[in-house]
């Protein structure tokens, strides 16, 4: 890329910084007050507005929400949700983005009577509005034994999620010349070869950008996780939820903050890892015409 | 090496309109070297790709060696393919390109890595096995296109011009090594190409398609010598046979035609005696550029031949030849020159004519006359 | 055995206080699993044991109120606790008021925890100090009051634009308009003729009217904020339960000096309650049930009851609890408490779910919070509305 | 139809012999089957639940004595339902259009070989990865009059400066607009950002030479062959603009009143809150509805049109 | 109609060790027709892409009409391109990609409909005007992609082996137009062909590229018959020219040179005076195969042609003429027969050699010795 990437400053591309700086600055100032709040004292939010800086930097805050703040009864922090969330999210995400990323391949490229119909049902599947489901879901994991297990959990997340990762894949496999796999078929190779050895290293950007939503969806659910988890394994957002309900004298928005950062930051540390992969060009020349 | 048979293959694309192949029926012997040729779009790829089975045929059926493959999977029928539009894998390099097929089949390493050298010598594609696709120029991309087929030892071996963007010192060592492998191997090869000299010198027959049905099917020398049909006679030879609209007449015993310059300069060509049913009646002569040339001695007096003054309108030197555009009959008709002979565009110049290679047409139809 | 108990006593005191409980329930041996879902009022806590029990794993305990006891009783999910009532003699020491609504078809089903009392009016002596006015005990007198603290630029009622709290302040003046009698045939019995009569139509205009006396910014406010805002003295006063106190509490504030509580204007005679209540589920583990019944028993003790209303600003509900170490406003509400038992001024808290059905209730909260944020909203049509909203969820 | 697919019907011919054959040809069929099987149960086993529900007279839990159409007559008799699906539509459109506008034109512009365009990418989708009760409470700050931007204006001697829609019934949909499109729309640029990096450079490079000035080939080349990644965008916005819950209640609670319900609020404190379960799925059932009739037309032509594509 | 000139342009892809492009130079006059070739990979479509400005040189500068575009924008260049990939825009129909061009620079719709209407005509493509070009052919693409270009009026046409996918009756009416089209217009064109006879008959110049470096630049002719080093000599012209060793020696007043026959037949052919200097040393003569024939009665007698018997070892019938194997002192040499004049491989037989038209180089050496 290096032949492309010395491009000169024109006006056309000074204008092009311009606007991406600007859009930053509209993306950054929200999560600027959180952090800022996030290190102010109690007595700072009061004295000072939203944007001014903190008189004296503490992290006090962070410290209390990651292991001491209380959550309903117990006082431990949001720590221990954490973890639990990561065990959650995990297999989630990994389960329902391969499944993902089969059915896309199957919908994109070997398609049968019916294949289309399908895909439209399934689809269709993200617009249930989630509360809709709690009841019956509740109710056959109850049947499968696997009411409040993280397993339970994770069966949910998969089920909803699902139809997101089938979309994100079968959108981006349609893209894919159907000559390429015609040559691997002759070559030999089957549905899971091809699948494999052809598709998937090309999918890399997709796979980010499967992983980054399911990470974020099932991370930041808090419907699924208050219902179908129980005390021991709730999920971090229920942690914060209680957190922030802590309604009794001083709100303290610095301590909320702080935990609404540390829940936040594996999403970004996701975010941050998935996004060296958008490379460029990944598909091209591959096929003329 | 395996016996191929096509037995009435239709074939109309999900949302066309029309049949793209309208009932093809071949029998390739086991280890022949078939060519595929015909006008652009005319269902030569389709074919190889109903073939290979990566297009469902809407009907008639594909046996290899006896066996129906009509609905057989592509990787059962044991067959290597070049793709018209290479179709190479993109992520991965040159080298892992060729070695796929042979990966799949479970070859040992080391057989892989021998076989991936052998091929890219062959192909003089060594420096670049370590290169993507998105990085070869289009000859060296196709190159990998046959190298990913040559790696392998199929039954049959498709070819969908596969020769097409490579220049023509190569093209002709690469053909010689196709030659090469198919004399050693003796695999039965399906081949398209739109290269004349390909098709002829490559070819144990070919088949003329168009529109989806096949014309001709015959060795390289019948379809150039005795094509079946006027199509054919035009479609095989470059620059094309010229047809020439002339009357058949009686002059005393023989039949003859008389073949009129563009200045009205009359000359008479013998007719051969199977012609007599058209007499008084007009039919197309159908001549090849080679057959009328500058006077050669050693073939004049010879009695299919005979000379006249025609004007020349245009010359086209080639290198070897020099082609040029005369007009008989009020007809265009090319013909080929020895560089040397000069001849000037505009000006008349002294020509012969050799008919023992001409065919006739009725006027207006497109069958052959049996001559 | 082991005790599940699911609640939303998140915040600080009451956390205290269930960490309380929870220690004389590991004292009796078991185990407490704590499962608290704040927020919203319970409207989380709800729907996980919903789900918990349409599971077949509900908790032992939840914490369940007023009309949904019923519901829960009725498609058989509770469990029987009369062996524990009978042992613990909570007839005796329960005001029948509170124990009929533990009950379904005369069995003990769930523990009642404390009793507040929603009708408050809480006030900053300072700013009515400064603006020289008196603490308004009439409608009349409290837009009187009011008017002048707002010319003095102070906010003169403090309010959250929640549906809930907007329900507070109005049942607040419906209670005092219509008195108990009508209250109660309004909002528990559902009559609609008082539901549409003109005296609702004139509770609904005082209620309007409250509206220039609340800052623009209540939209969405907490009702904690509210009160801090009449701590900091930035609002004379705020109508709301007494877990209002709780926040006083928490800013070092002592009642009687630094804020007062007085009934809402008009309804010193009544007295609305919201009782917290701890339902038992069916279980089907031996160890755990007893230790189910423990937590019951406990719950009921006199210790715990102390501990746990002091923290939470509310009375105990055993009237036989010693008041001695509870402050004024406790001791004041405890007082109407017993008082208004007997004279027929208790009456239960529509805007927290003991007078009518959850249904019901959500009805009433479109109408009143509707009419209370449109600007130039009609009474007379809103009483009609509210009568029809009120059939329809029948 | 199906033929831009590398295989058709492998349905017709019963597969000769092999069992090894006939598992290859039922391969793709059988890797769809958990997710078909999921799908069953999931989506359309719990979605005829719900329907049976909304027939039913259930309130506290479900209960299946039938009542007809009652609940949805109910349904529409009630002004904050209505109220909810205006919203919905105001939102829906909205959100979708700028998140849409937003992310793509971030897209091109991250695609312009951007120094340090991993730290901008990051910034841009960070939104995301809060949740949404935490984006509507800092939003609510924000737009509060008396805690944020408007403060911060007074504060910074602009005291003429006015911003309460967060407060004013009429404008209050739109503040959750702004928040949703905030939180929302980076994840659209990634999406975009990855089609863009698919797409073979030669391609635009005929039409550079062409002549197209490069915002004209991003309209005419580049946009058009990202319908795919529309497709996706859009499903996944209508999915949040349905899902934007958490959102509302974090920012107004669906207050003032009522003027910033969502059906989807609606329906969960009709179902859970407020003992109407049957009114709560027949609200459900209504939503579905709706989606269908404007989700079924785009399917099919998007469906369509990916075949030739 | 404008005026290229290329000023030692250099190329080095971003990742690649090798220079691609090693300092060309080329002047092309306004209205010229040049043609590139040369071997697979050399350059060719690096050197169009830089020009188009698609890729960006590491040195040397690019003038059209005299001014500098080096850094200049593709759409600023006025040049219409066709693809040896195609590109054609997917998500367009046939019709749309011809019309791209057209609607970007504004054109009212009417004369685009006639344009595109008048291209398809041209390209005999009109049937599929409404297709995706997913739906079409090889050649069919190819076609569009060649209407994209032709719909345009630039300054300057590019096209990289515009024809190769076409069968060959398509390509020589194509190469008509194109023909025609560059008489009409007088565009500057530039174009990259493998094919012989395309390049031959189309271009004004020709250059030959290896390597990234210009071997020759001049008219069809002089490459052909003065090639300027071995190289060339033996990549233009199919099959290529023969290179046969051989010792000068003197005989009597002439000098001479002795050939061999596989069968170690010896025959004496004379040497043109100008190799005097070699005398006793090993050069190579360079000929190409229409030069090696059967007898010729015309050319008999001729002072640079000789016979003599040589044993035939592999024949190819190519229609037109049967090209032949023979072996001279030790080496290879291609022939071209008449298919007229029967030969059998393995048999000798009676040849005519004709070296007015041959060349000679210094053993080892490139360059060519003038003679
Ligand atoms: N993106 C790239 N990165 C590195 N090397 C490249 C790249 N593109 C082309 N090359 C190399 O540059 C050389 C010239 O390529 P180019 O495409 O110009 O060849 P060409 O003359 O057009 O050949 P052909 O006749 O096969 O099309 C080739 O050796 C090729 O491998
Ligand atoms: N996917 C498709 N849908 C509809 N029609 C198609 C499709 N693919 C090809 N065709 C049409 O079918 C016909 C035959 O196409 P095919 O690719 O077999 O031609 P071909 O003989 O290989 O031509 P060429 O020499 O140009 O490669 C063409 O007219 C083409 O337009
Ligand atoms: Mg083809
Ligand atoms: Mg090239």
């Amino acid at each position: 890329m290096a032949s492309h990437a010395e491009k000169k400053l024109t006006p056309s591309r000074i204008l092009i910084y311009a606007t991406l700086l600007l859009a930053c600055v509209a993306y950054l100032i929200p999560v600027f007050i959180m952090i800022i709040t996030s290190f102010k004292t109690t007595g700072d939010i009061r004295s000072g507005n939203l944007m001014s800086f903190p008189e004296v930097w503490s992290v006090d805050a962070w410290i209390k929400a990651w292991s001491s703040a209380c959550t309903g009864v117990q006082c431990n922090g949001v720590s221990g949700f954490f973890w639990n969330s990561i065990k959650m999210a995990v297999p989630a995400v990994l389960i329902s983005t391969a499944l993902g990323a089969i059915n896309g391949y199957v919908l994109a490229k070997w398609r049968f009577r019916g294949s289309d119909i399908f895909f439209s049902l399934l689809l269709f599947g993200c617009f249930l509005p989630f509360q809709v489901i709690l009841l019956p879901m509740a109710a056959t994991l109850g049947k499968m034994g696997l009411a409040n297990t993280t397993t339970g959990l994770v069966i949910v997340h998969v089920v909803y999620g699902v139809a997101f990762t089938t979309l994100f894949f079968r959108n981006f496999y349609v893209g894919v010349p159907d000559a390429l796999i015609k040559a691997a078929r002759l070559d030999g190779a089957g549905f899971v070869t091809i699948f494999v050895r052809i598709l998937l290293p090309m999918s890399v950007p997709i796979i980010m950008v499967c992983i980054i939503w399911q990470f974020t969806q099932i991370w930041n659910d808090f419907l699924f996780g208050v219902v179908f988890a129980s005390g021991d394994s709730q999920p971090i957002t229920v942690g914060l939820n209680n957190l922030v309900n802590t309604s009794t004298g001083v709100k303290e928005y610095n301590v909320d903050m702080a935990a609404a950062m540390i829940a936040a930051l594996p999403t970004l540390v996701v975010y941050v890892l998935a996004g060296k992969y958008f490379i460029r060009g990944l598909t091209s020349g591959a096929v003329k015409g | 090496m395996a016996q191929l048979q096509l037995k009435g293959i239709r074939k109309t694309y999900g949302n066309a309109v029309q049949e793209t192949l309208k009932g093809i029926d071949i029998n390739i012997e086991s280890g022949e070297f078939l060519i595929l040729v015909g006008p652009s779009g005319c269902g030569k790829s389709t074919l190889m790709n109903s073939i290979a089975g990566l297009e469902t045929v809407t009907e008639g059926s594909i046996l290899i060696d006896g066996r129906d493959v009509t609905h057989a999977e592509p990787k059962d029928r044991d067959i290597a393919m070049v793709f018209q539009s290479y179709a190479l894998y993109p992520t991965m390099t040159v080298r892992e390109n060729i070695a796929f097929g042979l990966k799949i089949r479970r070859m040992p390493k080391e057989e892989i890595d021998a076989e991936v050298a052998r091929v890219a010598k062959l192909l003089q594609i060594e420096p670049l096995l370590d290169r993507k696709p998105s990085q070869l120029s289009g000859g060296q991309q196709q190159r990998v296109a046959m190298g990913r087929a040559l790696a392998r030892r199929p039954k049959l071996y498709l070819f969908d011009e596969p020769l097409s963007n490579l220049d023509a010192k190569l093209r002709v060592e690469m053909r010689t090594e196709i030659k090469r492998l198919h004399q050693r191997l003796g695999t039965t090869i399906v081949y398209v190409t739109h290269d004349q000299i390909e098709a002829m010198t490559l070819a144990d027959r070919i088949a003329v398609i168009k529109d989806g049905e096949l014309l001709q099917l015959g060795s390289p020398k019948e379809i150039y010598e005795r094509p079946s049909c006027r199509y054919v006679a035009s479609f095989i030879g470059s620059p094309a046979m010229s047809f020439i609209p002339l009357k058949v007449e009686r002059d005393g015993g023989n039949l003859r035609a008389s073949l009129r310059s563009a200045d009205d300069d009359q000359m008479y060509v013998p007719l051969p005696e199977k012609l007599a049913a058209y007499e008084g009646k007009e039919i197309h002569l159908g001549i090849r550029p080679e057959h009328i040339t500058q006077p050669l001695a050693h073939k004049a007096g010879q009695e299919a031949t005979s000379s006249g003054k025609f004007r020349i309108e245009v010359t086209e030197p080639t290198g070897p030849d020099v082609m040029a555009l005369i007009r008989i009959n009020d007809t265009e008709v090319h013909c080929r020159l020895d560089p040397d002979h000069t001849v000037d565009p505009g000006e008349p110049a002294e020509l012969m004519i050799d008919l023992s290679r001409a065919i006739y047409f009725e006027a207006g139809k497109e069958a052959r006359i049996d001559v | 055995g082991q005790v599940e108990v699911l609640h939303w006593w998140t915040s600080g005191g009451e956390a205290k206080a269930m960490g309380v409980l929870k220690e004389m329930m590991e004292e009796q041996g078991h185990t407490w699993k704590d499962f608290a879902v704040a927020g919203g009022g319970g409207e989380a806590a709800m729907t996980v044991l919903k789900t918990r029990a349409v599971s077949g794993n509900p908790p032992a305990a939840a914490q369940i109120k007023g009309h949904d006891i019923q519901e829960w009783a009725k498609l058989g999910f509770l469990t029987n606790l009369d062996d524990v009532a009978k042992e613990e003699k909570w007839d005796q020491v329960l005001p029948p008021i509170v124990s009929d609504i533990m009950k379904y078809e005369g069995h003990y089903v769930a523990v009642p925890v404390n009793v507040h009392r929603v009708n408050w009016l809480w006030v900053n002596p300072d700013v009515f100090k400064k603006v020289g006015v008196e603490v308004p005990h009439t409608w009349d007198e409290f837009f009187e009051v009011a008017d002048k603290i707002k010319a003095a630029g102070i906010i003169p009622l403090a309010h959250g634009g929640q549906a809930w709290q907007d329900a507070t302040v109005f049942e607040a003046v419906a209670l005092a308009e219509l008195g108990p009698k009508d209250y109660t045939a309004a909002f528990v019995n559902h009559d609609m003729d008082v539901l549409s009569g003109p005296k609702m139509v004139e509770a609904l205009t005082k209620f309007h009217k409250i509206r220039d006396y609340i800052d623009p910014n209540a939209v969405g406010r907490d009702w904690n904020v509210a009160t801090k805002m009449v701590i900091n003295g930035d609002a004379a006063m705020q109508i709301m339960g007494d877990w209002a106190k709780g926040e006083f509490t928490a800013a070092d504030k002592v009642a009687g000096k630094d804020y007062e509580c007085v009934p809402a204007p008009g309804t010193e005679g009544s007295f609305t309650f919201n009782i917290d209540s701890l339902a038992m589920f069916k279980l089907n583990n031996e160890a755990n049930e007893k230790a189910q019944m423990d937590l019951a028993r406990t719950i009921l003790r006199p210790k715990f009851q102390t501990i746990f209303n002091k923290a939470k600003g509310s009375i105990p509900v055993r009237t036989d609890v010693d008041m001695a170490s509870f402050d004024d406003c406790a001791k004041a509400s405890m007082k109407a408490f017993k008082a208004t038992a007997e004279n027929g001024g208790l009456v239960p808290s529509m805007a927290h779910g003991m007078a009518t059905t959850s249904a019901v209730q959500g009805q009433i909260f479109d109408v009143i919070t509707n009419f209370f944020n449109t600007k130039d909203a009609d009474p007379e049509a809103t009483a009609k509305q509210l009568a029809s909203a009120v059939q329809s969820a029948l | 139809m199906a033929h831009s697919g590398v295989v058709s019907e492998t349905t017709s011919q019963p597969a000769r012999g092999r069992l090894t054959q006939r598992l290859q040809q039922w391969l793709p069929k059988l890797a769809l089957a958990p997710t078909a099987a999921m799908a069953l149960v999931g989506i359309y086993g719990f979605m005829f639940w719900t329907g049976v529900l909304s027939f039913t007279g259930s309130t506290f839990l479900p209960s299946y004595e039938f009542v007809g159409f009652d609940q949805y007559v109910r349904l529409f008799g009630n002004a904050r339902w209505l109220t909810a699906c205006t919203n919905l539509a105001i939102f829906g459109f909205l959100f979708i259009f700028c998140c849409l506008a937003i992310g793509c034109f971030l897209a091109i512009l991250l695609d312009q070989r951007i120094r340090n365009e991993g730290v901008i990418r990051t910034i841009y989708l960070y939104p995301l990865a809060l949740s949404m009760i935490v984006t509507g409470t800092v939003w609510q700050w924000i737009l509060n009059p008396s805690l944020g931007l408007e403060k911060l204006m007074h504060d910074w001697g602009w005291t003429s400066f006015q911003f309460d829609w967060l407060t004013n019934p009429n404008m209050v949909i739109y503040t959750i607009v702004i928040a949703a499109v905030w939180q929302a729309s980076g994840f659209v640029m990634a999406l975009f950002l990855a089609g863009l990096r698919g797409i073979d450079p030669a391609i635009i490079n005929a039409a550079r030479v062409d002549g197209a000035s490069l915002p004209r080939i991003y309209l005419r080349i580049v946009l058009p062959s990202m319908r795919p990644v529309f497709f996706s965008s859009v499903m996944v916005l209508a999915h949040i603009a349905i899902k934007s819950f958490d959102l509302v209640m974090a920012m107004t609670s669906g207050g003032p009143g009522y003027a910033s319900d969502l059906p989807a609020m609606f329906m969960y404190s009709f179902t859970f809150t407020r003992g109407q379960m049957g009114l709560g799925a027949a609200s459900s059932i209504m939503m579905l509805a709706m989606l269908l009739a404007i989700l079924v037309p785009y399917l099919y032509s998007e469906l369509r049109g990916q075949r030739n594509g």
